[in-house]
């Protein structure tokens, strides 16, 4: 095999561990919207918010302290002790239960059956209000985030494919990121176990009722305002999922708050409603800006996949107008 | 109590089709041109001018642009950051290659430059609605912005790779480049924003502006009643472009003076444009500017009372600026989900029967 | 875009043919809506289309006014024949409607919806109306003359400014017609005007239908499930059942006719 | 009504506020919150804390108190606009921007002012001709010559010849990462490397595409300009592709320990260039952790003292300062204004005894700053991270940049903006 075609099989694989990545994040979006109908802006920084909750309570931090020491004058910063990693996990769920608790109590019971542009806009001020909130509990510092997920090329795939090329020319075999598997693993366990809770349990039951149907879910006796709580805290998680794979490569910074600009695509892509759509999407939507950037980016500079991801799924868009799998837009007169 | 329709009879379908229907509301407008025009250009100070009232202005007419899209329109765009890169770029180009032309009208032109831009890209909305539409703008945004950075041609090949505003004149004064005075400079955006805000108010109470809201409320009954969707959608794609167009040329030349499009027009300020109109009332003139002046002046408000008020550390009251923002965007939706223009007018209503509840 | 609709109307006299479908098959991926559909309609008549749910009666007027294409079939209008055309194109030959649901602009108020009705009869442009002053507020006050004479004439007077959202069925449906008889329609397709009404709502919106049709000579086709009302108001009656014609003629030819009457008693199809 | 009418007065009095100065007021317009928190916390209290001994220990700058007004821009231009007219009425002596944008947002902007404006290693490079731009001083460093010191060292590594060797950029695809490419591109005519820049779109979460392509090309060294999360997703990536490290160099905005800590182990060898010394090994620090640290008068935590980003602050509060002592010389008075800080900046002379007196032995290059030189002779230096004991080490002198090649490019773009801003050349002497 030539190093061209085997290069081009190496982006192609690594667009899709990318865009795994990308799901991961999209997976949030799409829960909350085929719930309520709600395009819940603030997914991104739940996914910061979460992963900083995380680092949090693993190395012992003192919520607030911030704030507590330039009021009081005093000067703490840490309880003192380091959680292990599961602990930690397992406190920020709780954390995430809690926030989607508050969520539903505070803004969206006043909320309900408000046009979807209106709640589109309270998950803005949610995003805002999480964001300072985030900064004031937990400082606004980078943090290091360890949960012992494997990081780096993987060797024995590199040593295994490395004799596939042509004789005598230069390949160093190929290349697959740990983490990237890891995150494929994880986003097949989730979209799994997602599936069985909404199939096999009495809550996934009255879920998939309440997306199918508001109204006669409601008439059935199922409490939307419990589903909404449900369906927030799930997302809260996935969103902690998101956040630890993403920031165990860049650290726990605001910038990890953006990684919702890489999964809109994704959404209008796959559909807003479809977990298997969010999937597929991000698959697509990786690799399609990684064969751009590696074929055409080039040519007219790089750093094209930011926009030709959007182009991307405009260009779907125009032939599908619901995304790939969104439930089709019946018009009806 | 003086407050009252009584006695204000309208006479003539004309009279009856005038902005301010009520005596007292004329009144009030025309104190607030006066005050505009002939007050605040005197005990302006740069201060005002570059911290509030400029990005104000400025950010008002882009706030107009996107509530004629999507407030009439009903079409929901997140590229507002990378149209107001074409009027800025536009502008650069014209006041480099044209150095004579009037700023005002090289203002105007950039603004027609991103109308042509802003047509282009409203093709798909012919197919695509809502969030998919409002997400798939995104794709405009980050070419755009792309687009700007990578062709050295935009900026006239300079090494910085950013524009800077040349100083250009009107009658005498400096309105762009470093040596414009606040007054001068406040005059100027004044001007173009009272009379942009008086052409979105003609467009939108006639027959253009129905066949915008037809789109909007009901696009298959408007199509029966004879509005071309298509032709309809792009009109309002290009008239909030030549807007928006308009806002970033003068956010680039007299507001900023130089700008990197990347941090200036990113994708912060397209959802920023997006929460004025939304904050202040989809669909209503007013509320572009309501809702431009909240997300100006309360950041700067707070700013001021918390670090120079109470004498708070700046990262602390710059996150609790965001807290409390925030705070008051749900809460107002809680309040009333259709903007605070719509809070003024029910507010207005229960004044006109006052002390009568209903 | 010309209207054209009045001045090709202009030379039809009353009792001939202003529409006729003729053999209009259509089906959506396999299911098929409607048969080899053929009727007319003439100059001045009220003319009901009736049949069970289901039946397609929607689907014709969909059909009528451009919102669907049928596979087959032709529809002739004013004596020519019609190419595909887009419903806002025809409406600008003069086929108004009104819908089953009601299709009000919600957001705008009961004023704004009939004026948008005479969309059609306006022709100022972009810049004209940037202006305001002079064509532009010349044709609006001009428009808004004839939608003064449509309000009183539905007594709608004291709702002219109220937002549609807030008001009662009943009026909904009563400005609906408004709308469409704004636009001074040669045709006016009528999709269940009196649903959901209660008998004083229905007499009032039969007077209107009546009135409408002698003051302005307009045609009308009516999709109706009251047979009463029907057979009180229609000239003609066209009646579909699972997408095929089973009868046609004067209310009083339908009434007796056999396979109209198994239709609505329910006998089973073979 | 009475409330209403109190509360638009409150309204305005806090929009205006102003308060009566008689210190010598340095404006820091810093970035504590934000998408580059992470560098603008370390910078600003540096700064702040410099100030702070000054003032506790000398009791001021010529015995007049130094007042840091800090002004939270988020690193956002509208915000620098507004914290710039905030504060330039108080007596603001010089600005320190701290972003590309609100820099040259700045360059017209405070020149009509009279104000200085000091964009240490950062901002509109060809500022440094201080006849074109009277009032931008941007010493000691610029891109330019951090390009140039880069390529230096990589020829030292090399005795001296890189002829056919390659060099990769990867840059963050805005104006500031562009900054390094012309230069590098003159060079590569010089030196006979071959070059290849790559971009990372902001804000550079997924750079997998970039990093795929160094992997497939084997770049012999990889340079970087990249900025906040870049930094960190970058070094991760070359890490993961077992890229060596001691051929990767960043730009100085690229090597801060935020940068190279999420990367763990990995990142060890990882290079940056500086301009200044690093680590807590200087005596000034003692003074800091007495008068200011310890004191409980600390702008942060405390615990960024000696790191990259606080030693940067605390440098360019340290040449502002020096700044205001050549200014209070110059025009013998000590209450010196905007213009006056000028005239200092611009004679401001930095030398081995200097620092040595100010506890800062060879912890900044050696330079000086003339009429028609505002940036002075663009000296810097090589810093390598050691990942096992956390810190980093200078490895190189600071060395010359290759004005040769730099000076010409410096020439034509400033004289490009004197044309288009019809600005008239100052004579210098």
């Amino acid at each position: 095999m030539s190093p061209d075609f085997l290069n081009t099989i190496e982006v192609i694989l690594n667009g899709l561990m990318a865009g795994v990545m990308y799901s991961l994040v999209a997976l949030g979006f799409v829960l909350i919207f085929k719930a309520s109908g709600i395009f819940n802006y603030a997914q991104g920084v739940m996914a910061l918010f979460a992963a900083m909750t995380l680092v949090g309570f693993q190395t012992g931090q003192v919520p607030f302290s911030h704030l507590i020491n330039a009021v009081f004058g005093t000067s703490i910063h840490s309880f003192g002790w380091t959680l292990p990693a599961v602990v930690a996990v397992l406190l920020t769920v709780v954390v995430m239960i809690l926030f989607a608790i508050l969520v539903e109590r505070l803004v969206l019971k006043h909320l309900v059956n408000q046009e979807p542009i209106i709640l589109f806009m309270a998950t803005i001020g949610l995003a805002y209000f999480m964001e300072g909130m985030g900064d004031l509990m937990w400082g606004s510092e980078m943090k290091i985030l360890d949960v012992g997920v494997p990081q780096g090329g993987s060797l024995w795939l590199e040593e295994f494919t490395a004799g596939w090329a042509t004789e005598g020319s230069t390949y160093y075999g190929m290349y697959i990121d740990r983490l990237d598997i890891v995150a494929t693993v994880v986003a097949i366990v989730l979209v799994i176990s997602l599936t069985l809770f909404s199939q096999y349990t009495r809550t996934g039951r009255a879920l998939r009722a309440v997306a199918d149907d508001h109204q006669a879910a409601l008439s059935v006796g199922i409490s939307l305002r419990k589903i909404w709580v449900i369906v927030w805290a799930i997302a809260g998680i996935v969103a902690m999922v998101a956040g630890i794979m993403w920031g165990a490569k860049s650290g726990v910074q605001f910038s990890l708050s953006l990684i919702a600009l890489k999964a809109l695509p994704v959404l209008i892509l796959g559909g807003f409603t479809s977990i298997p759509g969010a999937i597929i999407g991000g698959l697509i939507i990786g690799v399609g800006e990684k064969l751009f950037e590696y074929g055409v980016g080039p040519l007219i500079g790089g750093a094209t996949e930011n926009w030709f991801a959007y182009v991307l799924a405009l260009i779907f868009l125009v032939f599908r107008p619901q995304g790939l799998f969104g439930d089709k837009i019946i018009e009806r007169v | 109590m003086f407050y009252r329709q009584a006695g204000d009879f309208k006479s003539s379908y004309r009279e009856d089709l005038q902005t301010f229907a009520l005596k007292q509301d004329r009144w009030a407008y025309y104190a607030l041109l006066v005050v505009a025009f002939l007050v605040v250009p005197f005990i302006i100070n740069d201060y005002w001018a570059s911290a509030v009232l400029l990005p104000f202005l400025i950010l008002a007419i882009a706030a107009l642009g996107l509530n004629i899209l999507t407030g009439y329109c009903g079409q929901v765009s997140l590229g507002t950051g990378g149209f107001m890169a074409v009027g800025a770029y536009a502008c650069y180009k014209i006041m480099t290659s044209a150095p004579d032309l009037s700023i005002f009208f090289v203002v105007l032109l950039s603004g027609a430059v991103t109308a042509l831009v802003g047509l282009i890209f409203g093709i798909p909305s012919l197919r695509i609605k809502g969030f998919y539409l409002a997400v798939a703008t995104l794709a405009a945004q980050f070419f755009l912005v792309w687009l700007f950075n990578k062709v050295p041609w935009f900026y006239n090949y300079s090494a910085s790779g950013q524009i800077s505003a040349p100083e250009r004149t009107m009658f005498g004064w400096a309105i762009t480049g470093p040596n414009a005075e606040a007054p001068v400079r406040y005059l100027f955006c004044i001007t173009i924003v009272v009379l942009l805000a008086w052409i979105a108010r003609n467009l939108t109470r006639g027959r253009i502006g129905r066949s915008w809201m037809a789109i909007r409320d009901m696009d298959i009954a408007a199509e029966i009643i004879g509005v071309d969707p298509l032709k309809t959608k792009l009109l309002a794609f290009a008239v909030s472009s030549f807007y928006i167009g308009v806002s970033g040329a003068l956010f680039f030349s007299v507001y900023l003076g130089a700008v990197e499009v990347g941090e200036v027009f990113g994708i912060t300020l397209s959802f920023l444009i997006l929460f004025m109109i939304i904050i202040g009332g989809l669909g209503s003139i007013l509320g572009s500017f309501i809702g431009a002046g909240f997300l100006v002046l309360v950041p700067v408000l707070l700013k001021n009372v918390m670090v120079n008020g109470l004498g708070w550390p700046t990262d602390i009251a710059a996150h609790i600026e965001f807290v409390i923002v925030g705070g008051l965007i749900m809460g107002f939706l809680i309040v009333e989900p259709h903007g605070l223009a719509q809070l003024w007018r029910l507010a207005k209503e229960k004044l006109l029967l006052w002390p009568f509840p209903h | 875009m010309k209207n054209h609709g009045t001045s090709l109307v202009s030379n039809i006299e009353p009792g001939q043919e202003v529409l006729s479908v003729q053999n209009i098959s259509l089906s959506f991926g396999g299911v098929k809506a409607l048969t080899d559909i053929s009727f007319d309609l003439v100059k001045g008549e009220v003319r009901a289309i009736i049949g069970p749910n289901g039946a397609g009666k929607s689907s014709m007027l969909n059909v009528i006014n451009g919102f669907y294409h049928p596979q087959e079939g032709e529809v002739f209008y004013c004596g020519q024949k019609r190419n595909a055309m887009k419903p806002h194109q025809i409406a600008h030959q003069g086929i108004a409607r009104t819908f089953q649901n009601i299709a009000l602009f919600k957001g705008m108020s009961t004023l704004d919806n009939i004026m948008t009705g005479r969309f059609t009869h306006m022709k100022t442009n972009v810049l004209q109306h940037a202006f305001w002053r002079g064509p532009a507020e010349q044709e609006e006050i001009e428009n808004r003359l004839k939608v003064e004479e449509i309000i009183d004439f539905l007594e709608i007077q004291t709702i002219r400014k109220t937002p549609v959202g807030r008001l009662p069925y009943g009026l909904q449906k009563r400005v609906e017609l408004g709308r469409a008889l704004a636009a001074e329609p040669v045709l006016l397709l009528l999709d269940e005007p009196m649903a959901g009404m209660n008998i004083e709502e229905k007499e009032d919106m039969s007077r209107f239908i009546l009135d409408v049709q002698e003051e302005f000579g307009t045609t009308i086709a009516l999709i109706e499930h009251d047979m009463g009302v029907v057979m009180d108001i229609s000239d003609r009656v066209v009646v579909l059942d699972y997408g095929k014609k089973i009868g046609d003629g004067t209310p009083d030819e339908v009434r007796n006719n056999q396979a109209v009457i198994d239709a609505y008693l329910g006998v089973p199809h073979e | 009504m009475k409330g209403l009418k109190a509360a638009g007065i409150a309204m305005v009095a806090a929009l205006t506020s102003t308060t009566a100065v008689a210190d010598l007021v340095f404006p820091s317009l810093s970035y504590r919150t934000g998408p580059y928190a992470v560098n603008g916390i370390p910078y600003a209290d540096g700064y702040e804390d410099y100030l702070t001994l000054v003032n506790e220990r000398d009791g001021g700058i010529g015995g007049v108190k130094a007042k840091v007004l800090e002004c939270e821009t988020g690193y956002n231009t509208q915000k620098g606009v507004e914290c710039y007219e905030a504060t330039k009425g108080e007596g603001a002596l010089v600005y320190q921007p701290l972003s590309t944008g609100i820099t040259y947002q700045l360059i017209p902007k405070a020149t009509a002012d009279g104000i200085p404006v000091h964009s240490m290693g950062y901002g509109r490079t060809s500022a440094k001709n201080g006849k074109v731009f009277s009032h931008i001083f941007n010493y000691p460093v610029n891109y330019w010559d951090g390009a140039s010191h880069a390529v230096n060292h990589i020829l030292d590594v090399n005795g001296g010849d890189i002829a056919g060797k390659t060099i990769a950029l990867v840059y963050h695809n805005s104006a500031y990462g562009k900054e390094p490419i012309r230069t590098l591109e003159e060079l590569s005519k010089k030196h006979g490397y071959k070059f290849t820049p790559i971009a990372v779109d902001h804000p550079g979460q997924e750079q997998k595409s970039q990093w795929l392509q160094i992997r497939r090309e084997r770049p012999d060294y990889v340079l970087m300009w990249g900025w906040g999360v870049m930094n960190q997703v970058a070094i991760q990536e070359a890490a993961n592709i077992r890229f060596p490290m001691e051929n990767f160099i960043g730009i100085w905005w690229s090597g801060s320990e935020n940068d190279v800590l999420p990367a763990g182990i990995k990142a060890n060898g990882y290079k940056a260039l500086t301009f200044h010394g690093v680590g807590s090994d200087f005596p000034i620090f003692d003074d800091i952790k007495k008068y200011v640290v310890d004191a409980g008068k600390a702008a942060g935590a405390g615990d960024q003292v000696g790191t990259v980003l606080y030693n940067r602050g605390l440098y360019a509060a340290l040449l502002a300062v020096e700044a205001a002592k050549v200014a209070q010389e110059i025009h013998g008075t000590k209450d010196i204004n905007a213009a006056q800080m000028r005239d200092g900046m611009e004679a401001l002379v930095i030398d081995n005894a200097k620092m040595e007196a100010l506890g800062i032995p060879g912890f900044g290059p050696e330079f000086s700053v003339d009429c028609g030189n505002h940036g002075g002779p663009g000296l810097g230096a090589v810093q390598q991270w050691d990942a096992e004991a956390g810190t980093w080490s200078l490895i190189s002198d600071f060395a010359p940049s290759d004005m040769d090649v730099i000076q010409p490019l410096i020439d034509e773009d400033s004289s490009a903006f004197a044309t288009e801003n019809k600005i008239e050349m100052k004579e210098c002497a």
